[in-house]
């Protein structure tokens, strides 16, 4: 063990409390609550909802505070997170999540507002969501945006009905989107909701979209084409003008998967080279916290054409007081209750103030610096599939490696005794042998962090050749080992049964 | 790092961007501002806001007292800056968490699966209605009245480009389905019925009579919850086939309308056709038990266009905060609490029957309850105001036919100061 | 390595990064720190301040505020916490910190009060210390208390002065204070710092002041004696009566350290039972956080005849508004600036609402509880020195362990192996070849956690045994080993310096 | 467990108490309150105060705005619920962040050592003078007159037990130290002189001068800070050969005047002499580096009545939030920081000057500064809290020969439209 461990500079084995599930723990008469007494008459629940009323709450816990205190902080140590160290998972942007946003969210005013508030109640919150649009449709280049979308494939969702929405309008549907084999499979999956056929676009050699092949596969059948730009090997799609081009020129429309966007805010705007709809990912680009899956938050910006089809409400200014204009014959109508995430919408224009116009630009620039200068630091030992400039993030691949039977998901576990999350592993798909391995610093991380990954890679690397065994049976510096997922899969156990060995760790 | 990159400035690096499409000068906008600004920015923000108010406004979105340790709890940088636990050696906080989190929801629901969440509470009516269709091979959907309106928007803007028939049906003056016309509506092509309880009137449905109608015609029953505490002493809708619910009355902020958590619950035979992420129990090389990301086999990254959703991010976070608030409530609290809702709310009823209407007043009901006036609902709630009160939700928009009235929420924040206060209004 | 701790059920080891001084991270540009601009003009610093201007700040640290989020979180990871496991040290009654205190004391008007605020702008911080004041009154049984001391040294500091001031007053001041063997280290250096001589009153067989002895040496010369109760074997003075009289009918007076407070709360009152004056800590026995070494409070509780010596200002009400007395010609004067450590204050005055009267008492009834379990379960393993009956607390010996060579440091050291922070080692010195196990659990503790901490115990004694070196060379599973203190003592090394060799772990 | 003990119930385990002194019944007070209670009880004191005014008050209590990563970050339960890090091995972390802390201290005092940290500045200066009569063997002090009145309170309670006599000495126009009568006042049986700087009236004194005095005599000088933001512009005390500081102006609340934390730094050739804790740097076993608690041979727990101090439990997570601070600001926004301290008082003479009377004008200052008015201080001030405007502390409490005369402060918080405000009003 320790002699697998000899290369590794980055952390040490510590001690790590056990923990059982909750329901362990449980146990009749322990209470983690106290109620104030009721100041109203208690009424007798089974006279009040009869047949209706419920006996018992069967397996829910008991347990004191403090042993939730206990449990739940013990649960978070076996995490790891950008707070412990570099996060460089590809195509997830993540960066650092700033404490004072955090504080902003928490502001009484804020937290505890009802979205059914009168709306004379609630310009503070308007004037949030107001202020946020105004500085992302800046950030775009676009016309109109809308924030209710709750995630990136949420506004996926919302962008491709506005599609629709336009063709119906025209009185003529089309019945295809056009997805680059690179793309994110939100995107496939989105279209489908929508009621589109996906028709798959080839990339060429370098990665980007094949024109030929686009001006080929184009025509009338066509309702849009589903872009990330940069796309998801990080390349800057440089024909985007005539991407654009083709596509408007058979009455199509270009839709922009904005998730990777932390390479363009004031750099470039999407606006500007024909994008006519696209989300963003404010919980990537815009350092609203990933919380371990989301909250997150997907707004959708447009050009002016698809405007009157945005979901209500939406909001306007009206002599000096906003408010929610309901009243829009054309909208797609609501994608979700209320008005989407607010409280990450908080966020990001706390992010987007802390930066100011040439903070958010440096921020863009450093994070394509940190990518630039891991691939410079990796492409002598690891395969680089696409040898387009990289942007913010850049994608290897396994192939060296796979030789000595090595592949993307084995190295990604032997980065973990290395002391770091892995990369991306296996997507996109277009690196051959689903080898992908994208790496995505962001602009938080430090030299010295970098230095410590290209480090870890490159012994990693080393070990390939040396001793793949290490390798493939990592991480073994973690409290647990590889999982059984084929069992998992097999025989799902979805929830803990009070008859269920507990297996206690 | 420059030279490292061999490029002689920081543009080198995006000379492949089209020139034209290069920004020559700075974004538009505020300029760069300190910590101690920003924050007073948003206390100006939050300063107009209702702080300090009592809320009597419920209508799905509750004002629930959030005790204290879900927020020192959720703070910790290891939680809530995790990605989703994709690599489970190092997330098996995150992965346990969810795995309770599953456990308490079919405890609660009476469910046998539930999923790690979906966005909220009215897009996981659209999913149930999706996987309904996925699963019996027909086509359209009845959903009650008495469901949230918002829910129902959400599920039309869904539905429509997908070739999904809706149809409504109306509440009784009990504010129940009405029953007789359910049973017309449901044809040999209805894939499920959707009703909501307690409703949005705050009426709780009879689930079970609803449950024979639809499966005596082999159509699903989709259960929506938008009042979570209501578990605690409402009878779970275990004749359900999916129950979908809303979980924000389980520790999260009011926070302007979002995030929240959503939540799906179904039977085990149908949890290949589940949309969203599921924990499994599992074991590693050394047989210790550990929790993985599991079935993923139904989701977009692998299934691309034949995926159950196409949801990815969901509400991690969130659903944390839940699961802790279950926790500290628990079996007995959550009881206890929900009683005091249904104390709070009886006594209401009480005190607005003396100078108001309140409609549905023939079957039980939660927290909540409809309150006909003779003034506009808009007027009465602008004079509350002056008492720091936010009255209940002016139904005109929504449901015209019911005149002047509105629904009114008390939960156990609500005093009964303010409850005689407001009684006393809706006369005026 | 896993067979040296294939007992160990309550922990694992898990990956722990390394972090090194903040120093070593600092380059110059980096910056944490972000100002609003300045409203006023800016001055030249060289024309105001002259010769008194300073030019640079030499090796104070440039971190961006990300590196300092990691920076500290990772430091933290090291740390052992009540949060994370038991933490049984004996007389520090680490108890679950209510997480609701640190709310309330967050509150802005709480946090920004300044302490020179008129009074009727401080009316509501003048409440809590008054509120509070009423219940640690309630609460020992004694008649007046200040809040001024900064901890439990501070308070004994102030009630020794108190009783200085007494016979100050009578004209005819005393030599020395008498202090039991078993006392606490800070009990014979607080006299000494007050101008008393020290005499050591040696404890009888059962632990407790030998009665006799006291009788013997208590005479006119004698202030005070300094007496915990119960003492720090945890046991109570059951001839608390007879000290009393024996320090009364000599003129004396009876200070009780209150450190133990925890085993008397809602129980008994040392105001009942003879007492004069004692002190508190609110950072044990009211559960105000540790906080890796205080801050801490130490109010001190008196008697009516020494309320004339209390400490200013004092605090009283006046026709319905509360006020600071600062005429008090009798006064000891103060013994800090301001009031107090008013933060720990309201920490307290949220501890006792959130008990009341039944809950405090049940506090103490199952801390006492926990002390008898443990006691229970481990006194044939380990050798129970002094047999009398054990309150909040019990103290072991490693007599039997020493045997092998194995004393109560080195137990102390192999806990950690298995998961625990130890107990107090070593005191009280009255334990013979210093070989105190002194174990306090605090009623905070589960049974699940207890029973893993009397697993661990007992496996260790059986290690004594079989395998001492496993003990001698523990801890094995921590991310350093034992430290070499000799060499820190010797060679000191109390700044960072950059010549210095950094030797990043 | 009771079983377990052999207890038939819990008062069994009473029984030794004697009766007599065993309660009977409840303990009188308030009834067990539920977290919303006690959030709302908190809540309705907090009320009543000054949140949202404006505070133009200093004097030892420093109102800086405070990065929100400080109360992030000791909020970790691995910090906040630790005990003194007695056992090295797993207290790294506390560790090595107080080893940061020393220097830090180091580095801004420009002395060789400081400690972990003592209860406040007040204590400090009490804990100063009795190393000092432990290095020179001399008894006596002589303090200026300009040290905050309450840091020479605390010297008189511990002095007057231990025979330490104690001279002040007069402060002149400057609001300096009072050179000629300082000299006069030093016999040989003076152990240290007494200093603050910036004194109470916030003037920066000559050190320098100060020390030579003293040294001349055998005397050693210990100077005392309040504002320890000061040292991000103002010269360090090098001359001196203690220096105790009040920290709180890093990033630690004003809190109503604790807690706070103070610290002792020295010269190296007096470090066996110091109170208080110590880390050091070490290695362990195997040659890592590592901290550990040091020198304890110092300490009350071995010592006992010969220890250097009786202190035990001091300030710790107060000094990780001066660690945290100073980190933050660190060495170009200390600097920068101070700047603006600097900056703001400036233009505040400069408007108050145009009403009423600047005292002590005739030598540098940081932050503070004196002024005479016309009409009593305290009626200005209360005139201003309509303004929500806190204004200076009137100074007839402890230098009645200053008339109307009240000590002001102007950090970075205090807007420009306020100075301009209070400036108005002073002269009223
Ligand atoms: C390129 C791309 N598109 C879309 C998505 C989906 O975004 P979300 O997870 O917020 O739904 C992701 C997220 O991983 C992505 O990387
Ligand atoms: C018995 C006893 N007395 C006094 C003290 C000193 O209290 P503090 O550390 O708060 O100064 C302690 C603290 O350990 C103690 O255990």
């Amino acid at each position: 063990m320790s002699d697998v461990n000899k290369n590794i500079k980055k952390v040490t084995r510590h001690v790590s409390q056990n923990e059982g599930l909750i329901f362990e723990r449980s146990s009749a008469g322990k209470r983690g609550y106290r109620l104030p007494p009721l100041d109203v008459p208690e009424v007798d629940a089974g006279k009040v909802l009869g047949a209706a009323v419920r006996e018992n709450l069967g397996e829910m816990p008991e347990v004191s505070e403090f042993e939730i205190i206990r449990h739940f902080t013990r649960l978070s140590t076996w995490n790891y997170a950008i707070d412990l160290g570099m996060y460089p998972l590809g195509s997830c942007t993540m960066k650092y999540n700033a404490r004072v946003n955090e504080t902003v969210v928490r502001l009484d005013g804020l937290a505890n507002a009802h979205p059914y508030l009168p709306e004379k109640m609630a310009q503070g919150a308007l004037r949030v969501m107001h202020e946020l649009s105004q500085a992302l449709i800046e950030i775009t280049g676009m016309d109109a945006i809308t924030l209710q979308p709750a995630a990136g494939a949420h506004g996926e969702m919302t962008g491709i009905m506005l599609v629709r929405a336009y063709f119906e309008a025209q009185g003529k549907q089309r019945k295809k989107i056009l997805i680059p084999d690179s793309a994110h499979g939100t995107n496939p999956a989105t279209a489908a909701i929508c009621g589109y056929e996906v028709e798959n676009l080839r990339s060429n050699a370098k990665g980007m979209v094949d024109i030929n092949a686009l001006a080929e596969q184009m025509n009338e059948d066509v309702a849009a084409l589903m872009l990330t730009n940069p796309n998801t090997l990080g390349v800057f799609e440089e024909d985007i003008h005539k991407i654009a081009d083709l596509m408007h020129n058979k009455g199509g429309l270009l839709y922009m998967d904005g998730a990777n966007m932390n390479a363009l805010v004031g750099k470039a705007r999407p606006g500007d080279f024909g994008v006519d709809v696209m989300h963003l990912n404010l919980h990537k680009t815009f350092s609203t916290p990933h919380g371990g899956g989301g909250p997150g938050s997907g707004p959708v910006a447009i050009k002016k054409h698809l405007e009157p089809f945005l979901p209500t409400p939406v909001i306007t200014a009206k002599d000096g007081r906003l408010a929610f204009d309901y009243d829009r014959p054309k909208s797609i109508g609501r994608v979700k209750a209320f008005y989407g995430n607010f409280g990450m919408h908080v966020r990001a224009l706390a992010y987007i103030l802390a930066n100011g116009p040439d903070g958010l630009r440096q921020t863009t620039e450093d994070a394509v610096l940190t990518a630039n200068y891991v691939r410079k630091k990796l492409e002598d030992v690891y395969d680089l599939p696409f040898k387009s400039p990289s942007m913010h993030e850049v994608v290897l691949s396994h192939r060296l490696q796979a030789q000595n039977g090595v592949k993307t998901g084995d190295i990604a576990k032997r980065l973990i005794d290395y002391g770091f999350h892995p990369y991306t592993t296996a997507f996109p798909l277009i690196v051959a042998d689903h080898g992908a391995i994208m790496i995505e610093p962001t602009e938080s991380e430090p030299k010295e962090e970098l230095d410590l990954f290209i480090d870890a890679m490159r012994s990693i690397a080393a070990e390939a050749g040396s001793n793949p065994e290490i390798i493939l049976n990592a991480p073994h510096t973690a409290r647990v080992e590889r999982m059984d997922e084929v069992t998992a899969n097999r025989k799902p156990i979805l929830r803990w049964k009070p008859a269920a060995d507990a297996g206690k760790p | 790092m420059l030279d490292a990159v061999g490029a002689r400035n920081i543009d080198d690096l995006f000379s492949h961007i089209p020139a034209e499409y290069r920004l020559k000068g700075d974004l538009h906008g505020p300029r760069q501002m300190g910590e101690a600004e920003i924050v007073d920015y948003f206390k100006g923000f939050a300063g107009d806001m209702s702080a300090g108010y009592s809320i009597m406004l419920g209508a799905g979105s509750y004002y629930h007292y959030r005790p204290v340790v879900i927020d020192s709890l959720i703070s910790r940088g290891e939680f809530f800056t995790a990605y989703t636990p994709y690599q489970a050696e190092i997330s098996q906080g995150t992965l346990q968490a969810i795995f309770e989190f599953q456990t308490m929801i079919c405890e609660l629901t009476g469910m046998e699966v539930a999923n790690a969440s979906l966005y909220d509470g009215s897009t996981g009516i659209a999913e149930a209605v999706m996987m309904a269709i996925r699963i019996t091979g027909r086509s359209s959907t009845v959903i009650a009245r008495s469901v949230h309106p918002e829910y129902r928007e959400v599920l039309r803007t869904y539905a429509q480009h997908q070739g999904m028939p809706i149809a409504e049906t109306a509440f009784l003056e009990t504010g129940r389905v009405d029953l007789k016309a359910l049973d017309a509506a449901i044809t040999d092509e209805t894939a499920c019925v959707v009703i909501q309880s307690p409703n949005f009137f705050g009426t709780i449905e009879d689930v079970a009579a609803v449950a024979d109608i639809a499966h005596k015609k082999g159509a699903l029953l989709i259960v929506s919850i938008a009042e979570a505490l209501s578990l605690g002493i409402v009878k779970p809708p275990v004749e359900a086939d999916i129950v979908t619910m809303e979980a924000q009355s389980f520790g999260v902020p009011l926070g302007y309308g979002g995030p929240y958590v959503g939540v799906l619950a179904t039977r085990e035979k149908f949890v290949r056709q589940m949309p969203g992420r599921l924990v499994g129990q599992t074991t590693d090389r050394q047989g210790k038990r550990g929790f993985v990301l599991t079935l993923s086999t139904r989701e977009q990254h692998i299934r691309r266009e034949k995926a159950t959703s196409n949801i990815c991010t969901n509400q991690g976070l969130v659903a944390l905060m839940a699961t802790i608030y279950m926790c500290i409530y628990g079996r007995e609290g959550l009881k206890e609490l929900a009683k005091q809702n249904l104390s709070k709310a009886a006594y209401a009823v009480g005190e607005f029957k003396k100078s108001a209407k309140i409609l549905f007043d023939g079957a039980p009901r939660f927290n909540e309850f409809v309150v006909q006036t003779p003034g506009a609902a808009k007027q009465i709630n602008d004079k509350l105001l002056d008492q720091k009160i936010i009255g209940g939700l002016p139904l005109n928009r929504y449901y015209p036919e019911l005149g002047n009235s509105a629904v009114w929420c008390c939960t156990e924040l609500v005093a009964k100061a303010q409850i005689d206060a407001a009684a006393q209004a809706v006369g005026k």
